[in-house]
């Protein structure tokens, strides 16, 4: 499954992208699972997602808890703890 | 950009993500034009500090799409909680000076607690729910660290739906 | 008029009594003016209704002199209780006509839920100790009877005392 | 002593009058004692303090309850409950 995946704020600066195109494998089946699976990916991922517990996700516009499943999800995001307003 | 709920059946939230300064007098006058039933009107302007002298900005980056998106969500749980007649959020992204406005909303309903109730409901979930980012720009010249979340402002969403 | 109050050590209350309408992005301009330390404005305004169009206006008697020195002991009393840094307050006397200002009060402190405090706890202490008092034009023509004092209101007042 | 007494809203109404300067006798102490000795002043002012209870004054400015002397006053208001905002 290909799935756009964006990143914002310090999580965007430590991966150094904005965002990708990935094809998990089929046994990444939730958020938590996605973000165990970038910080494998390379120095700058672990760095992004060393405190797993403190990055947020959303799909498709809304936030998601790591046990969410990302089937039929087009665009996942990871970020900070928000700072608006 | 702006975006309509359902559940909010006398007003259509007015929600905006721009980079370009906002009018206050402006958005009141076009949410109260021409109307009768309005008697109270809060709002709430969220503004740059300086801290003391140390910062020059502040960066706001922001997820496109996505805080239009749960910006109406948010306008959408207020009208539902209380008896509003117009509702505005807007929020502002890029580079903010010290002084500048950030952040409006605005409530309106016929009676003033149900307006400042829903100001400040709003004001409380956009500050944690809402996808920004603040970033320090200081008067040294360097780009100073991300602010962090605080948990004062979790604390003020929760007693929401204590 | 303007009236200060010693108590409020970082702002200078603005109090106003008149019968012209008031200016809120004109208030807001010269309350945050040249200044970077405040992070939070809080605005009720408070307008005329038509109740349904059987008002054609308000009209609002107040007492000279009193009306003033009140709001300034109200402010003083906000300034105390919360970290203020601007507070105004502006309250019309004559005729309005419904969808027109009648008051307006802004609180400004570095955060927000000061400025919400402060500017509801303004607006629930003028609306029972501030002397002003409202009667009803009839859309027939009649003048209606005076405004009766809301037990809403005075509850609303009470809560800041609990 | 010689005070100045002012009405406001329908007290005012009910009296026919804005103000007037007054010399109640030396057994009128308190508010609520000239409240008493105003409405004895004929029907126009009876009727404005049929209710008494209802009727607030203020001396010099300032809120007071019935039971505050009036001694010293300079000015000395009565009104209806306040309905601005």
């Amino acid at each position: 499954m290909s799935v756009k995946i964006v990143y914002f704020a310090w999580v965007r600066e430590r991966i150094g992208k904005t965002e990708e195109t990935l094809d998990p494998p089929a046994d990444i089946v939730t958020v938590a699972d996605l973000a165990g699976w970038l910080a494998d990916r390379g120095e700058e991922y672990a760095y992004a997602f060393e405190n797993p517990q403190i990055v947020r996700a959303a799909i498709d516009h809304e936030h998601v808890k790591p046990d969410t499943a990302i089937a039929g999800a087009r665009e996942i995001a990871f970020f900070p703890p928000m700072t608006g307003g | 950009m702006t975006t309509t709920d359902a559940s909010c059946a006398t007003c259509t939230p007015v929600i905006r993500i721009q980079r370009e300064d906002f009018d206050i007098a402006a958005e009141i006058a076009a949410l109260s034009e021409g109307r009768a039933d309005i008697g109270a009107l809060a709002s709430f302007t969220g503004l740059c500090r300086d801290e003391g002298g140390r910062l020059s900005a502040l960066e706001l980056e922001h997820y496109p799409g996505m805080a239009e998106a749960e910006l109406g969500r948010v306008a959408g749980e207020a009208a539902q909680r209380w008896p509003l007649t117009g509702l505005v959020a807007i929020h502002r992204y890029g580079l903010i000076r010290p002084g500048e406005n950030i952040v409006l909303v605005i409530a309106a309903s016929s009676h003033r607690h149900a307006a400042f109730s829903g100001a400040e409901f709003m004001m409380d979930f956009l500050k944690t729910r809402a996808p920004f980012w603040k970033r320090e720009h200081l008067v040294t010249g360097e780009t100073g660290g991300w602010v962090e979340a605080r948990d004062a402002d979790d604390a003020a969403m929760a007693r929401w739906t204590a």
